[in-house]
């Protein structure tokens, strides 16, 4: 077996494994051969180590899991590969931003608590989202059965939102105003749509 | 005959086989056949879906009579044309109408062949056989213009894309924007829905009360005691150790957490009710 | 610009091809760095130039087609990496191929002009399998009645084949300008009207 041919052997088992999208075993891999040509499982092993140095220092590497060889995309890449895939980021439910007002201006609270205020059951995905986001985290357990977890706001909610900290939230009164908001925003809405369809009478 | 017989999922004849005749029958190909011989139907059928039209039939004629395009023997290639064209009726195949129109294209320029050349004053007249050869050139250009297609390396037959197993990502969906408007749109919504604005007035400095109570919930999870002075950062000043302290009686009255004094006037100890 | 953080331009780059499934423009992978760390375009070319010297003697190549660049396995391997996909590569009927080929070197071109130059009808089912296969699209009307779809091939139709783009499509063999063939013909015509007719005498 000289170098020359296990130099063309490795060549067509990182071809493979690049082709294949999934985990080769090593008997996959001799199956890729006539039964003349076909390496034995040492050799076959032997290339798949020689493979797996020539990839040092690349952006992928042999690995070996549960069904097989697969090539592999190296961790360390990750943020570059993220971007790849990043989509338009979506709108939060209204649902999510109800929970999360009501974790800001009543922490701690528990799950329960904030269900029985909305009158609805709040989603664990909600509260994964939150977590996920790192604006929201668990502080403690109340101490009634079940002992549910109580959740407050994190300092990154607080630098998400430019505050120092929660007393400089808004407070409740001026909420009331909001109304107010409300309607301008309702107006602003409008406008835009009465531009879009000058035909259309809003009253 | 339309090329509906030959898409893509039908059996297409061999690239690179078209010029041999498709059907051989005693070592014959097919297309001699109407004279000498019997023609199984099935070999005509074959033949018949070989060709895409009659431009390629007479492509494939003249290059079995190893001719130039621009030097066709006519007569030749008409009587081998109309002998094919009349087994296929005999076997009453439906003959699409392109071929019935080549036939007659091919017996108009054989007769005409046969009359001695006028000088024709009517020089608008388009010449039918060079009509006829400028489309066979034309045909013949793009039928090898499809034969190279088909000889380019193509993706999932002599190359195939590299693609290596995905890292494990960090959340690939970035985060959508929150406004501090649609926050309390939100609150104030939840709130009128539950009635709270009477009975639970926030104000102010309750908020860093509060903000306090997950503090110092955060300092005591575990089960363990911390000390009742570690709750306070002088630092702070007046304003934060009252703070602090509105929070512990707050989190006292919450039963939240507990306070242990073992000796009169000995340290004071917190932890959290409910361990982690 | 060192040739360590060239080197690691190179690993993220050969990590990005391998990760995203389809060719990526020279933009789109600088894309995936942040603004602050974001090569020069030049400098990514000369990465890419890096990594194509990089995979010599190896299973993959990478190669510049219509959408960008793709890592890919070499042809010569193509006869072992075929034995993984139990079906035969998609054969295409000369049907379609024709059909293709007018379409690639005659755009925009309508259906009625290619069943005028083939001869034959062109079916409905090849024009939809070309479009759905994504490699040819109407581009437009012509200004006649009926206002036919004229059609042009896609960039996929470029990335399928290896190629970056029309010009890289084989030569359409040379015609004869017609004035040339209608000498000739002249010229045979009156030779086969002797021969034909010998026996015939003309005065």
């Amino acid at each position: 077996m000289n170098e020359e041919h296990l130099a063309r052997l490795q060549a067509i088992v990182e071809a493979a494994l690049l082709a294949a999208g999934k985990p080769l075993s090593v008997d996959q891999l001799r199956g890729l051969f006539s039964e003349e040509e076909r390496p034995a499982r040492q050799v076959m092993e032997h290339v798949l180590t020689m493979l797996e140095k020539s990839c040092e220092g690349r952006g992928f590497e042999l690995k070996n899991v549960a069904s097989g060889y697969r090539l592999q995309v190296r961790q360390e890449f990750a943020p570059w590969i993220r971007r790849l895939f990043e989509e338009k980021p979506q709108r939060y439910s209204r649902a999510l931003l109800e929970t999360l007002a009501l974790i800001a201006y009543r922490q701690p609270i528990t799950r329960g608590e904030i269900e029985e205020i909305r009158g609805v059951t709040v989603s664990s995905n909600i509260i994964r989202t939150l977590a996920e986001r790192e604006w929201v985290r668990v502080v403690g357990h109340r101490d009634v059965p079940g002992r549910p977890a109580m959740y407050a706001t994190t300092r990154q909610f607080l630098d998400y939102f430019n505050l120092t900290g929660l007393d400089e939230l808004p407070p409740l009164s001026e909420i009331r105003d909001l109304e107010e908001i409300g309607r301008e925003m309702e107006e602003n809405m409008q406008g835009e749509i009465e531009f879009d369809s000058s035909e259309q009478t809003f009253h | 005959m339309t090329d509906e017989t030959t898409d893509v999922t039908a059996e297409a004849p061999e690239a690179g086989g078209e010029h041999e005749p498709l059907a051989l029958v005693s070592g014959k190909p097919v297309v001699d056949l109407p004279k000498d011989l019997y023609i199984p139907p099935d070999a005509l059928a074959v033949f018949l879906e070989s060709f895409e039209g009659p431009l390629d039939l007479l492509l494939y004629l003249i290059r079995r009579q190893n001719m130039n395009i621009l030097d066709i023997d006519v007569s030749e290639i008409t009587r081998q044309y109309m002998d094919y064209i009349s087994a296929v009726e005999a076997m009453r195949f439906e003959l699409a109408a392109e071929y019935l129109v080549m036939a007659a294209t091919l017996a108009e320029i054989k007769s005409r062949m046969l009359l001695p050349r006028q000088e024709s004053e009517d020089e608008e007249e388009i010449d039918p056989r060079a009509e006829l050869i400028r489309r066979l050139q034309q045909y013949e250009r793009f039928k090898q213009a499809a034969e190279d297609i088909d000889e380019l390396p193509r993706m999932d037959r002599d190359t195939f894309h590299g693609s290596a197993a995905l890292p494990k990502l960090p959340t690939s969906q970035p985060h959508p924007d929150v406004d501090m408007k649609e926050l309390l749109l939100a609150l104030q919504g939840v709130l009128q829905r539950a009635d709270l604005f009477t009975s639970h007035h926030v104000e102010r400095e309750k908020l860093s009360t509060r903000e306090r109570m997950s503090h110092i919930l955060s300092v005591l999870q575990g089960d363990h005691f911390v000390s009742f002075e570690s709750l306070f950062t002088p630092e702070e000043g007046r304003l934060g150790v009252v703070v602090s302290f509105l929070a512990t009686l707050e989190l006292i009255k919450e039963q939240l957490i507990e306070i242990v004094q073992a000796d009169v006037l000995g340290p004071i100890h917190v932890r959290a009710r409910a361990a982690n």
